[in-house]
């Protein structure tokens, strides 16, 4: 993957020159919850520091203070060694600073161009300038390594795709600071490479960079300096040269890491009967064809690029989207075709990546949403306290950290909503469960919890298909893997021969003849 | 985190927000008063309630139907239809007895309803189309049906003894409530369990949040949205079982404007028009603000009643200024 | 077509959004069908419609590419429809005004109306004589010219006498408005003596609410235009509402009436027919009685 | 990725969605002439399209408001109001010419339309408030202020002269094409670019597609969305101008209902109630929808005059239901 790019990090500025922006004994709480006490952080030019920390440690929040989406409590934001207030997010893009949002904001009717451009297009008298703005969203993009067409609406995109033009939206102007929230976590690898090649690149220009990623060999590789947070703390920044992935980890949670993935339990015997066969599926538009079976006790990973059509496969036979299949057998029972009530009722648990639009009810709260499915109920009316228990078991099972008990699921950190929704899907009792990029911006420590929580699944016999851009995590925790590319399922890898290598060749199809 | 455990053990809190309209509502009683003592006088402060009944059921069903993101524009012309059709079967059955002849009138009014909004919900959710023009149509074809029932004219309950039978659903009274404001009390707290105790009432929520998320939760959207729209059939329907004892007759322009009258009502009662929530005694709560602002109009002299109209409309908008800005606060 | 005997008569009216249109679209059926039976070769087009702007847009639909033989028109108002009126006039069809005069009486050949401004002084003249001294309040219509006309009336007969209004409200010429208006009359003041609704609909609903409120000083209550039931209340003796003033929308049979013998006798129907508005009393209230009308 | 390569090049091709209002035109056309071939017949075919101009006017003005997630029900009874005002003044200032009257009554008609629309703007986006309750009570205002200017009467234009000055506004017509029409078409024109080729109409689009990201987009929302009710005024303020000419007077329930209408041709041509999309030429073929509609139940003698109404509404909803399907494939 992004191997090549290590050679490349340019030598760390001086350490004298005035820090470019900074933070100074930042403080900030909703309500009555302090989420970020005395917190001070400084990024000079041409530096890429990363800021770690576990799920709901106050690292979004700290960079939504930096870049004028909030205002802090305590302390202040220093440019260039001044204090400055910064009122708005305008303001603070006037002064140079922009923030990649963790969450995706974009407006969905409005195409690639028009969203890159939206606030500040390009005229031609009193006109938009249209021709230009597609010509240079099309440049910019293809610098990033992204190839949507300018005109498409963004709302057909995929959740990568998205994300890059997330960040292209960011880098259309010259900047002098560029924060990025989580900006891989959506990613494949070969959307990183060129992400990182971008920020290479702005470094040498002389941009400071402020950079959150709960993927640490990324951060490792990176990364100039690192400052990590716990529990709305500064616990430490120091420079990243010498700091390896395991001692990142430590600091982050607290105490030391030992392995991610559980031991991989024996694959299931090839004769048992598939819990789910699916025979020729197709999804116009995106998938051509695909064709597979799951075995119960079996964890099947999907990994492709952005693109592949895995999130479409699947949606299309839960009936989330259009879609025909020649046979479809659930258990021994042939189905005619499925909705996602049905599904609901032939025991298969989906987990959507798209967890703002389609995953959570963000102005609901946390209970609601994680019974929406199949709500508690006794003589037809709400059970509130096998609610309240199903909530608490989630809290606690999960890893769901919420500042406040009636907290609602759009207060919640990033990775917060990730473990809520999770908790949400498995609550249906799935025996078959399809999870689509189960560990999107989930720190180290709690991923290791949600490998151990599907390997135990598995165990008890249920099914899982794991469709992930995280190799890692395939590898680590798949019995087998299925490789996707334009539509079709291009490859079946099983124990040794699962490989990032394989998988790459695969899922680029570059090589495939020579491999 | 010892700060969480502590908040949560503390009592849930009344939304501040949810007691806007009712607050909105006091300051209403209050100014009635000041004008004219006798805004305050125990008849008068039941014609009005009582004549909030109508809005007040029928905002209970748009209630539902909007905090599940819809609309239905056709409420009031579905009143006086079903209003129309249930006079004609009960006259034609008043044959076989004045009980049957109720009977049937009360069948027909709340079945009608639901099936009409049975047809509204099948046409808006299996033809995917947009509620309010969907419920605009089935407005003017509502209203057109009545006034081809009634050929121009109006329509009454006969014989005079079945309207005597029926006169106490609207002017009775049981333990000194009038009947209407039990019935729609009564309604209120069966709505507001649905809406918020099951269920059922929480996938309404939830489609009017995202209906995305909730079709990815497996919520089966267009049955629960086509009920939304049966309820506020079946309440229209009750309406119309209190309003024909009124005058014991329809024409072709009963229940005008209506639909907005509920609508306003729901809004001014703090669910937004947006859906993602729904407050049933607040909606009550607006229909009685409506009542009140059209009594206390004419009770006063302040204004020339060629401008009633324009100082309702003032006094709407500024009371949903004052509760946004208790909102804020 | 003429020559041959064949003739198109237009009708142009309000849509039944009351009981006064709905009776008057009731009448103009049931005379187009009478005299189309009568007359082979006469075809009556019916057409109501919503609104004045509506009502110019059917005139010109029904005179484009076509012309009827007559147009009998009730103008929803008298002077938004003078000019699509004179349009089809233009055309040289003939043109018979009901109820509600154009603001260039030229235009029409033959105006056939009820008085507004007699309908008003009428009930006027009977609160003076019955009451002498008293208050009154007033159930208007909708704020119309026709409204304004009965109200002006109404006040001119009690100029000078002992009858005050005592309040005035809108009740869009509907018995639900009635109801309420009454409502909160009767809670506003104290003592009532009696009512003018200006409308058999609104005074309907006027009378449930006093009948509810339980209240004996309100002697009588007066509507207006001759809604069957009022009728034969008058006709029985109700105490309450012991006369109506009449606005019959019969008017619409006479002007459709009188436009087919204008066409078919070739004789010269021309003028003004002034339909007198009248007092129905006990007495005179079975010459205006309809059992099978709608209104 | 030659399949992301493949949609890239795919040449932008005319959505074929945008046609389906112009489908559902033609196909009323068609059955028009079926019923009755005198629809065809020009001097029909240019009456029904001259009368669509107010509700195509004031649709233009709506096609901005509802594109940004807006709604104004204040437009019929403001027509009215400004129509009344206008009328008035300019037969105040007669006196001193009939140029003058006439300069006097345009400016009035416009500059009062987008006041109102400013002022509708201004309590929606400063007060926070939902546009459906503050422009629900800007329409009793307006209402109630017409009936109070022509004191329950109705208002015309004085001396005759004037009349007939201004008659060929809505009656004249220009290379054979209605006056009416042109304004339309060109109004049509100058909207379409406003909302598709510049900044603005941009910025219009993004807030009502969202609202949240216009906001971090630096996008000045108070200010467009003021803007878009001022754009509605505007175009009240010119379907006026074409509408007094017509009639020569306003009376209290001039522009009853076009709220609704023009909120229908909206839909109808495509633009969606939710906002986030908006489509000039849809709307203007909305509007003949609708008088096309109302044309073809006066030339034919198919339904019971009763019925009419009814059959609007399903027409609509048919309608409605063909563009939906085209939309699928
Ligand atoms: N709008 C809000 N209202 C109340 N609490 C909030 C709000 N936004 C965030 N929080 C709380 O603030 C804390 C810090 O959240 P933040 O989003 O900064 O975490 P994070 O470090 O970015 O986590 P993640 O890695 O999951 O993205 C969390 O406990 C969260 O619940
Ligand atoms: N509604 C849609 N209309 C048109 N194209 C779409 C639509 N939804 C998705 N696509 C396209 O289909 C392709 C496949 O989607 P997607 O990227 O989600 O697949 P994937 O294999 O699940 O990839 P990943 O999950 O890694 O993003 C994408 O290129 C996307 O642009
Ligand atoms: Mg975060
Ligand atoms: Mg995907």
């Amino acid at each position: 993957m992004a191997s090549g790019l290590i050679g490349n990090r340019t030598p760390a500025p001086a350490a004298q020159a005035t820090p470019t922006l900074a933070a100074d004994a930042l403080g900030k709480s909703y309500g009555q919850v302090q989420v970020l006490s005395d917190v001070s952080l400084s990024v000079r030019a041409g530096e890429l520091c990363a800021v770690l920390g576990e799920n709901g440690a106050g690292k979004s929040t700290l960079m939504k203070l930096l870049s004028g989406h909030l205002q802090p409590d305590q302390g202040s934001v220093l440019l260039d060694g001044q204090p400055v207030r910064l009122a708005n997010p305008m303001q603070a893009e006037q002064l140079g600073i922009v923030l990649v949002h963790q969450e995706q904001l974009l407006a969905g009717e409005l195409t690639v161009a028009e969203n890159l451009f939206l606030g500040r297009e390009l005229r031609r008298g009193p006109f938009l300038d249209r021709a230009r703005m597609h010509a240079l969203a099309a440049e910019l993009l293809a610098s990033l390594g992204c190839r949507v067409a300018p005109d498409m609406p963004v709302g057909r995109l995929s959740i990568a795709e998205r994300q890059m033009v997330q960040i292209a939206r960011a880098l259309l102007v010259p900047r002098r600071v560029v924060i990025l929230d989580e900006p891989t976590a959506v990613l494949t690898p070969h959307e990183v490479d060129a992400l990182f090649a971008a920020l290479l690149s702005l470094k040498a220009a002389g941009v400071a960079l402020l950079y959150i990623s709960h993927r640490l060999a990324e951060v490792a590789m990176i990364a100039d300096s690192v400052t990590v947070l716990r529990d709305g703390r500064l616990v430490t920044s120091r420079p990243a040269a010498g700091l390896g992935e395991l001692e990142m980890a430590r600091l982050m949670v607290g105490r030391d890491m030992s392995t991610l993935f559980p031991p991989k339990a024996a694959p299931p015997p090839a004769s048992a009967s598939p819990a789910l066969q699916v025979t020729r599926a197709r999804v116009p538009g995106q998938v051509r064809e695909a064709s597979f079976s799951l075995r119960p006790a079996e964890i099947l990973g999907f990994g492709g690029l952005v693109g592949a059509g895995r999130t479409e496969l699947f949606e299309g036979l839960i009936g989330l989207r259009p879609a025909q299949v020649e046979q479809l057998v659930v258990h021994g029972r042939t189905l005619a075709h499925l909705s996602p009530r049905s599904a609901l009722r032939a025991g298969i648990g989906y987990l959507t990546e798209d967890r703002k639009g389609r995953g959570l009810l963000l102005r609901q709260p946390l209970a609601t949403n994680l019974t929406l499915v199949a709500p508690f109920q006794r003589f037809g009316l709400l059970d509130a306290a096998r609610e309240l228990a199903a909530m608490e078991q989630a809290r606690t099972g999960f890893d769901i950290r919420a500042g406040r008990r009636d907290a609602l699921a759009g207060q919640l950190s990033g990775g917060n909503q990730q473990k809520l929704m999770l908790a949400k899907t498995m609550l249906t009792g799935p025996r078959i469960l399809v999870i689509d990029e189960p560990t999107r911006g989930i720190d180290i420590g709690t991923k290791a919890q949600i490998y151990r929580f599907i390997a135990a699944l598995a165990a008890a016999g249920n099914a899982v298909v794991v469709i992930s851009s995280e190799m890692q995590e395939l590898i680590g925790l798949c019995h087998r893997v299925l490789v996707m590319r334009h539509g079709r399922v291009v490859a079946e890898l099983e124990g040794d021969d699962m490989t990032e290598d394989a998988i790459v060749v695969h899922a680029t199809g570059v090589g495939e003849r020579a491999a | 985190m010892s700060n969480a455990a502590a908040r949560a053990a503390r009592p849930r809190r009344i939304d501040p927000a949810s007691l806007a309209p009712f607050a909105a509502l006091a300051v209403l009683v209050l100014v009635g008063t000041l004008l004219n003592a006798r805004f305050l006088a125990p008849d008068n402060i039941a014609n009005v309630v009582t004549r909030a009944s109508f809005i007040a059921v029928i905002g209970i069903g748009a209630t539902f139907v909007i905090a599940a993101g819809g609309l239905d524009l056709s409420v009031g012309s579905m009143s006086a239809f079903i209003g129309g059709s249930a006079i004609l079967l009960s006259n034609a059955s008043a044959g076989h007895g004045l009980g049957t002849a109720l009977a049937v009138g009360g069948l027909v009014a709340i079945g009608g309803g639901a099936l009409c909004g049975l047809a509204n919900g099948l046409v808006i959710t299996v033809g995917r189309l947009e509620a309010f023009i969907v419920t605009l149509g089935s407005m003017g074809i509502f209203r057109a049906l009545t006034t081809y029932l009634a050929q121009g004219g109006s329509l009454s309950l006969t014989p005079d003894a079945l309207q005597d039978l029926v006169r106490p659903v609207y002017f009775g009274s049981v333990l000194g409530m009038p009947v209407p404001v039990l019935v729609f009390a009564l309604l209120g707290g069966v709505a507001w369990v649905v809406l918020n105790r099951t269920p059922f009432g929480r996938h309404v929520v939830a489609i009017g949040a995202n209906e995305e998320v909730a079709r990815y939760s497996s919520v089966a959207i267009g049955r629960v949205r086509t009920l939304t729209y049966v309820i506020q059939g079946g309440c229209v329907g009750i309406a119309t079982i209190l309003y024909v004892p009124r005058l014991s007759s329809v024409t072709p322009t009963s229940g005008l404007l209506w639909e907005l009258q509920a609508i306003t009502a729901v809004v001014i009662g703090g669910t937004s028009l947006r859906g993602g929530n729904g407050r049933i005694w607040g909606t009550i709560a607006g229909a009685l603000v409506l009542e009140s602002v059209a009594n206390i109009m004419v009770l006063s002299n302040l204004v020339s009643e060629y401008l009633i109209g324009a100082v309702q409309g003032a006094i709407i908008i500024v009371a949903m200024l004052v509760q946004r800005s208790l909102r804020r606060n | 077509r003429a020559q041959s005997g064949h003739y198109t008569i237009a009708v142009s009216l309000p849509t039944a959004d009351h009981g006064w249109t709905g009776g008057l679209l009731y009448d103009a059926k049931q005379e187009a069908a009478l005299l189309e039976h009568a007359y082979p070769g006469l075809t009556v087009i019916v057409k109501p419609s919503a609104s004045a702007a509506d009502q110019a847009s059917a005139l010109e639909d029904l005179t484009a590419g076509t012309k009827p033989d007559a147009l009998v028109v009730l103008p929803y108002d008298s002077s938004q429809l003078t000019g699509a009126v004179r349009r089809v006039k233009a055309k040289g069809v003939f043109i018979t005004v009901v109820d509600r005069g154009l603001t260039d009486p030229a235009i029409q050949d033959l105006y056939v109306a009820g008085d507004n401004p007699e309908f008003g002084r009428v009930a006027g003249k009977y609160f003076v004589q019955k009451l002498g001294h008293g208050d009154v309040v007033v159930m208007r219509g909708i704020p119309t010219v026709v409204d304004s006309q009965r109200v002006a009336g109404f006040q001119q007969a009690i100029a000078g006498s002992g009858v005050k209004i005592l309040d005035m409200q809108f009740a869009n010429w509907s018995r639900d408005e009635g109801f309420k208006v009454m409502q909160d009359f009767l809670a506003k003041h104290a003592h009532i003596d009696a009512v003018w609704a200006a409308d058999d609909d609104v005074a309907q609903g006027a009378l449930r609410a006093i009948a509810q409120a339980k209240r004996s000083d309100i002697r009588f209550v007066v509507g207006g235009a001759g809604m069957r039931e009022v009728i034969k209340g008058v006709m029985d003796g109700n105490a309450m509402m012991p006369v109506d003033v009449s606005y019959p929308p019969s008017m619409m049979k006479t002007a459709i009436d009188l436009t087919v013998a204008h066409l078919v006798s070739k004789a010269a129907v021309r003028g003004t027919f002034l339909l007198s508005t009248v007092l129905i009393t006990k007495d005179n209230a079975s010459e205006y009685y309809d059992p099978n009308s709608p209104f």
